[in-house]
């Protein structure tokens, strides 16, 4: 009985962390780009435009749902239905911390551990393929069935190099589950590099972790892949009928899809929870971070740029200093510092998609599948035989 | 337990079995074929064959399935025209189908010795760790032959399906 | 009954195979006879894993697996040819594609 | 001694005819025809001479001709003194009638040709005479067979003549064909075909007084013998074989070829000699076909018909003296018959050429002051053949009539009648040929010499042929039982004489009697006539039913029906069935998967009957 509660617990805990994070990753996603592009982005709904998301939501919430007459009406509520509901999916088996002792129950920082883990997540986004091609033929308009089948195809031909590359860091950690995995890449090498798949020994998984990353870019369809709702072509791609709900549907899939990415690539690569350096010393830096934070804070707050600056600030420069504080609760320290170093490590990463969404061009359809046939998908293999090599060798049966 | 998720998704794949056969339009069967499959990769893993019930959904429903559907787009036939069956068909279509599975069922149930009941992981034999064992010793000619195999049909697939740029 | 014996698993696959041949036989667009195809192929599969777990050997899911692998072989080289029939035939009726004359 | 060296030459004789015959000139064709026979004649003179006393045969075996298994048949030839006989009148005769042709042959085309056909017969009777085994007898039986065919048809652009050859041809062949049944039945019983073998193994075997073995074989060697020398059921080609030009019906059809069968069975005596079943049988159709011929003979216009009739006659005689038992009196017969009967052919023979190719007496008359020669050669002939006493013709007849009179008296009054009919028709012939005046619208000339010197030699032994006592130059072989009182040969003296006068009276005195007589006998007349219908009957009887059969049978039942029916009704039948399954090609998949899933479910329920489930 308490197996019930405890996951049902778990569950609320992740999925309101987790829409959360979507809500605001679309806030710092506009924020960084505009930075990046030298100007401001929102300002205007709350402070720093904070609350811009939720007058987003808010917005489509309320727009009038638009069902266009020579639809095939069931097929084009289905596809967002799909695309959503598959993306949320793949949260369940992410794990993103140890085993914990709280108010007296064992538990697992995880929703559940499958022993087929990674192939759970591959057959969900090959599974994930279907919103976006069904939702495209089921508009009845060119231009989102040539969205649709580009996407599709453009999925497809990615899924390969990234399974590839998923299968080469396999072979070092030798377990389908992603708890196993992690724990494989805890330690520390020579002392003071850490056994993540990118650093550990017998082959350093940084092409497969590269290689990775592209198709993930391009399962996503972000940027330098994001040809099939390019503005400019395609009009808006697969979802131009969609608006209201089923629009944010494909719009909080997508973010969902590129979360997922980061958090797979962060536990198969990058170590999952585990610190960058040995134990007494990383459990300082999250209150390091913290306390510079605050510091940031307080220096803009007293010089005000904006009206209200010399208010928000301080307010923030506050928080961070309780958050601070917190880790220095030796109870929730368990809790909170794996959570630390695995929300890092994502956050690094939707960083560098956001990033590269600001600065890179994009493909032509016909360049982008190329190179994924002609370049990714060798490179992956060669990736694939030299773990495989290496392995073999140094483990030695 | 298991009883309970043994019938819905027995039942799953029925309902979108008949669906398959009963629509019109190839999309829809096509959708109905990849509840089917759905719900046989739970089965499987009722049966404890992990790898395969993940196999089944990348391969069958995130590959093959796709393909169907990508065709289905890209002729975009419309539905059947009704009409044209032939009048055996539909008077003994029926009675035949079910004769065949009382027949079939008979049999199962007469003919096979004692057939275990299915408990959850009483039997983990499908996990990864174990098919790739055999895979690759026991079975390995039949998992090169058929890898020549794909190669075979990817190139047949190009060939047939491209342009004829002249 | 706690739990299922495993003969009616092969009866669902007895009943899918027995769709899967009504499908074949029945429907007259070729996509959707490839699909009841691929439904009775599924069917087998079901039975296959389910004489697995009887024998307690892994060797049935290493033919279900193969049967996989054939059965994608089979829809890439079959699509295909589904493209090239409707390119030249403008159709997909199964009643009009009887003479290999165009 | 080598006997072989006898057919040799006229075997030489046709190849270098044969061969470059083309190129030769017409001197140069009749020196190697006529020379080779002359050589011919020459070496059987030496040899007999060599040979004179000859009680006993004198046989030569060269080499084995055919050996298999048991059976051993040697080429080996033999001469004693019924072949002496035989080698002297063919060698003798042929050579008259080779210088006769010579000059009947002078401006007739194929020159060269004729006289290689006449060579190759020699060849093949002087072969068959010397033969000492059935075997060899019979490749000579059949080459003279061979001969006759190409001879008869030698005017081969004329219908008449090719139907005529190959009637010739078809009969003898039936006639072989029971000759060829009774030497394999002689092989099977005896299991060797050489005379001499067969005789010592008949000499202790009984005399067969119902029918046996022996009887059978006998029978079946005088069909062929019927064949052959042109006896009852099988004489119906001789009459037509006179389409031939009239040396080859001199030489082939009245004196060498037409006796084979008699000789045969002389040859064959110690067989018939055990069988007086068939002796009975032989005698009674040699009678008939004798009284037969001779009635025929008084009717016909064509001067080489009456002849040829009056030839199938006198062999009757031949054959009624063999039945009776009087061999070394038939062989007699068989050797003046040769002497006047070629006469008459060759007598007639000049008289054609001389009115200009034309054979019917109705058109001739009062030739004897164009052919002088001609006239007094023919009437020695005439009056030889009648049997006017003192010619030849009257010793050999009457020996047989009296050795018949001794087996059957009535026999011998059918047979003096029979003379006296054949005298009245050969003086008719006479009359009408040289008596009275000439009716025809050519002018007649007398032959040159080198076709009337035969028919003076020949004259000369028609008339005194009958003192060379051949009975007794035979004795040692057939024994000579002295026979008959003088008052029978002086009816039948007589009776000739008679039939002479009736005939001078008819045709000289009352020119117009014939034709009253012939009104007067009215049907009877009209069938003797027509030859009591033989060929008609003939036709009736086996022609038309043979065709009839082959055509409705055969050829419609068999060919039609059987044969096409059943192939092209199996490639019917087949059709058929492929059009059922055709059907299964229809082209529709769902056919097909209709048959796919049936197909499959029968062999589910196939093997789960045999299977039965482990």
């Amino acid at each position: 009985m308490t197996f019930i509660v405890v996951s049902l617990i778990k569950i609320a805990i992740v999925m309101a962390f987790f829409m959360t994070v979507l809500a605001y990753l679309q806030w710092i996603e506009r924020k960084v780009l505009s930075h990046i592009q030298l100007r401001v982005g929102p300002r205007r709904v709350g402070p720093h435009g904070l609350l811009q998301p939720l007058a987003d939501t808010l917005k489509l919430f309320l727009k009038e749902d638009l069902m266009p007459a020579h639809v095939n009406r069931f097929l084009y509520r289905l596809a967002p239905a799909v695309a959503v509901f598959l993306c949320l999916l793949s949260v369940a088996v992410f794990p993103f911390g140890p085993e914990i002792e709280i108010f007296g129950v064992r538990t697992q920082m995880q929703i559940t551990d499958l022993n087929i883990g990674i192939l759970f997540v591959l057959a969900v986004t090959s599974v994930g393929v279907y919103g976006i091609a069904i939702g495209g033929w089921a508009s009845n308009n060119k231009y989102s069935l040539m969205g649709g089948l580009r996407s599709a195809a453009q999925m497809i031909s990615y899924e390969l190099p990234m399974g590839l590359a998923i299968i080469a860091p396999l072979l070092m950690l030798n377990s389908l589950s992603f708890r196993e995995m992690v724990n494989n890449q805890a330690g520390y090498s020579l002392g003071f590099i850490p056994r993540w798949t990118v650093f550990q020994y017998p082959f350093p998984q940084v092409f497969g972790f590269i290689i990775y990353l592209i198709a993930a870019f391009a399962e996503t369809n972000r940027i330098p892949f994001d040809l099939p709702e390019a503005e400019n072509e395609l009009v808006a791609g697969y979802h131009t009928e969609y608006s209201s709900m089923k629009f944010a549907g494909y719009f909080m899939a997508e973010y969902a899809n590129m979360t997922t990415v980061c958090c797979i690539a962060a536990l198969l690569f990058l170590g999952g929870w585990h610190p960058l350096f040995p134990a007494p010393y990383s459990n300082l830096v999250p209150v390091v971070v913290f306390v510079v934070v605050a510091a940031l804070a307080f220096f803009h707050g007293l010089q005000p740029a904006r009206k209200w600056d010399n208010i928000t600030f301080p307010i923030v420069g506050v928080i961070a200093l309780i958050l601070a504080g917190l880790f220095f609760v030796p109870v929730l320290n368990t809790i909170l510092i794996p959570i630390f170093w695995f929300l890092s490590k994502v956050g690094l990463l939707l960083f560098v998609f956001i990033w590269v969404r600001g600065t890179l061009p994009r493909f032509r359809y016909d360049q982008l599948m190329r190179f994924a046939w002609t370049f990714l998908f060798p490179v992956a293999l060669i990736n694939l035989l030299v773990t495989g090599l290496l392995v073999a060798v140094t483990t030695g049966h | 337990m298991d009883t309970i998720l043994f019938f819905i998704f027995a039942i799953i794949a029925v309902v979108c079995g008949l669906n398959l056969v009963l629509q019109k339009h190839p999309i829809s069967s096509a959708l109905s074929l990849i509840g089917v499959m759905g719900s046989l990769a739970v089965l499987y893993l009722m049966l404890g064959a992990e790898f395969l019930a993940a196999a089944q959904v990348i391969v069958y429903a995130g590959a093959i399935m796709v393909l169907f559907v990508f065709v289905i787009m890209l002729l975009n036939a419309g539905s059947e025209k009704p009409g044209g069956k032939s009048w055996f068909a539909q008077i003994a279509g029926i009675p035949l189908l079910l004769a065949f599975i009382a027949v079939m069922g008979f049999v199962i149930e007469t003919f096979l010795p004692a057939l275990r009941s299915v408990r959850f992981g009483s039997f983990a034999g499908g996990t990864a760790r174990e098919i790739g064992r055999v895979l690759f010793t026991e079975y390995l000619l039949p998992f090169e032959v058929t890898s020549v195999l794909i190669l075979i049909a990817i190139l047949g697939a190009v060939v047939l399906a491209r342009k004829e740029i002249d | 009954m706690h739990h299922v014996p495993l003969s009616w698993y092969l009866i669902l696959s007895a009943i899918l195979f027995a769709l899967g041949i009504a499908g074949f036989i029945y429907r007259k667009n070729i996509i959707t006879v490839f699909m009841s195809i691929e439904l009775m192929l599924n069917a087998v599969n079901l039975s296959f894993v389910a004489f697995a777990y009887q024998l307690r050997q892994v060797d049935g899911q290493i033919y279900a697996f193969f049967v996989m692998v054939v059965a994608a072989a089979e829809a890439a080289v079959g699509l295909a040819i589904i493209l090239t029939v409707f390119k030249n035939r403008k159709t997909l009726q199964i009643d009009e594609i009887d003479s290999m004359k165009l | 001694m080598n006997l072989w060296l006898i057919p040799l030459f006229p075997l030489l004789g046709f190849l270098i005819n044969g061969i470059w015959g083309r190129r030769f000139s017409k001197a140069l064709v009749n020196l190697f025809a006529v020379g080779s026979v002359v050589a011919s004649f020459a070496y059987v003179l030496w040899v007999l001479s060599a040979l004179y006393p000859l009680t006993t045969a004198h046989t030569e075996t060269y080499f084995t001709w055919i050996h298999s298994g048991s059976l051993q048949i040697g080429f080996d030839l033999t001469v004693d003194r019924l072949t002496a006989i035989m080698l002297l009148i063919i060698t003798g005769v042929g050579l008259l009638i080779h210088i006769y042709s010579a000059g009947y042959m002078e401006h007739e085309g194929g020159y060269h040709r004729f006289f290689s056909f006449l060579n190759l017969f020699m060849f093949f009777m002087l072969l068959l005479v010397l033969a000492s085994n059935f075997l060899l007898l019979f490749v000579g039986w059949e080459g003279v067979g061979l001969c006759s065919y190409l001879l008869i048809g030698f005017y081969f652009g004329e219908d008449f003549a090719n139907n005529a050859g190959t009637k010739a041809f078809v009969v003898n062949r039936i006639g072989d064909f029971g000759f060829l049944l009774g030497m394999l039945l002689i092989v099977v019983h005896f299991g060797t075909l050489d005379f001499a073998t067969i005789a010592s193994a008949v000499a202790s075997m009984p005399v067969e007084a119902s029918a046996g073995v022996l009887t059978a074989i006998t029978l079946l060697l005088f069909v062929g013998a019927t064949g052959k020398s042109a006896q009852i059921p099988l004489f119906v080609w001789l009459p037509d074989a006179m389409a031939g030009p009239t040396p080859v019906s001199a030489l082939i059809h009245a004196a060498t070829m037409v006796t084979a069968g008699v000789y045969m069975i002389a040859r064959a005596a110690f067989l018939y000699g055990h069988t007086p079943i068939t002796l009975h049988v032989v005698a009674l159709i040699g009678l008939f076909t004798a009284v037969m011929a001779a009635t025929i003979g008084m009717t016909q216009n064509d001067i080489k018909r009456v002849y040829a009739y009056s030839t199938v006659s006198q062999l009757g005689y031949m054959f009624l003296g063999i039945g009776v038992g009087a061999y070394s009196d038939g062989i007699f017969h068989v050797m003046t018959h040769a002497f006047f009967k070629a006469l008459l052919f060759l007598g007639a023979g000049s008289i054609i050429h001389g009115i200009g190719g034309e054979q019917d007496l109705r058109r001739m008359g009062g030739l004897r002051k164009y052919m002088p020669i001609t006239f007094i050669t023919l009437l020695a002939a005439s009056l030889a053949i009648s049997g006017f006493p003192g010619f030849s013709g009257f010793f050999s007849k009457d020996a047989i009539l009296s050795a018949a009179y001794d087996y059957a008296p009535w026999m011998y009054w059918v047979g003096v009648i029979t003379a006296g009919i054949t005298a009245f028709y050969v003086f008719r012939a006479f009359f009408l040929a040289f008596f009275g005046d000439y009716r025809g619208h050519h002018h007649p000339h007398e032959s040159p010499w080198v076709m009337t010197l035969p028919l003076i030699v020949l004259a000369v032994f028609s008339v005194g042929g009958g003192f060379l006592n051949v009975p007794n130059w035979l004795a040692p072989m057939f024994p000579n039982v002295e026979h008959g009182s003088p008052l029978l040969m002086w009816i039948s003296a007589a009776v000739s004489i008679l039939g002479i006068v009736i005939a001078y009276y008819i045709y000289i005195l009352k020119p117009g009697t014939a034709e009253s007589i012939a009104a007067a006998t009215g049907p009877v007349y009209k069938l003797i006539d027509h030859k009591y219908y033989v060929d008609e009957i003939y036709g009736a009887l086996i022609v038309r039913p043979v065709e009839a059969f082959s055509r409705t049978v055969l050829w419609k039942g068999a060919d039609i029906a059987a044969i096409d029916g059943g192939v092209d009704g199996l490639g019917h039948r087949l059709r058929g069935i492929g059009a059922i399954f055709r059907q299964m090609q229809s082209g529709s998949i769902r056919n097909y998967a209709t048959w796919v899933v049936l197909g499959s479910l029968l062999v589910l329920f196939v093997l789960g009957l045999a299977g039965g489930g482990r």
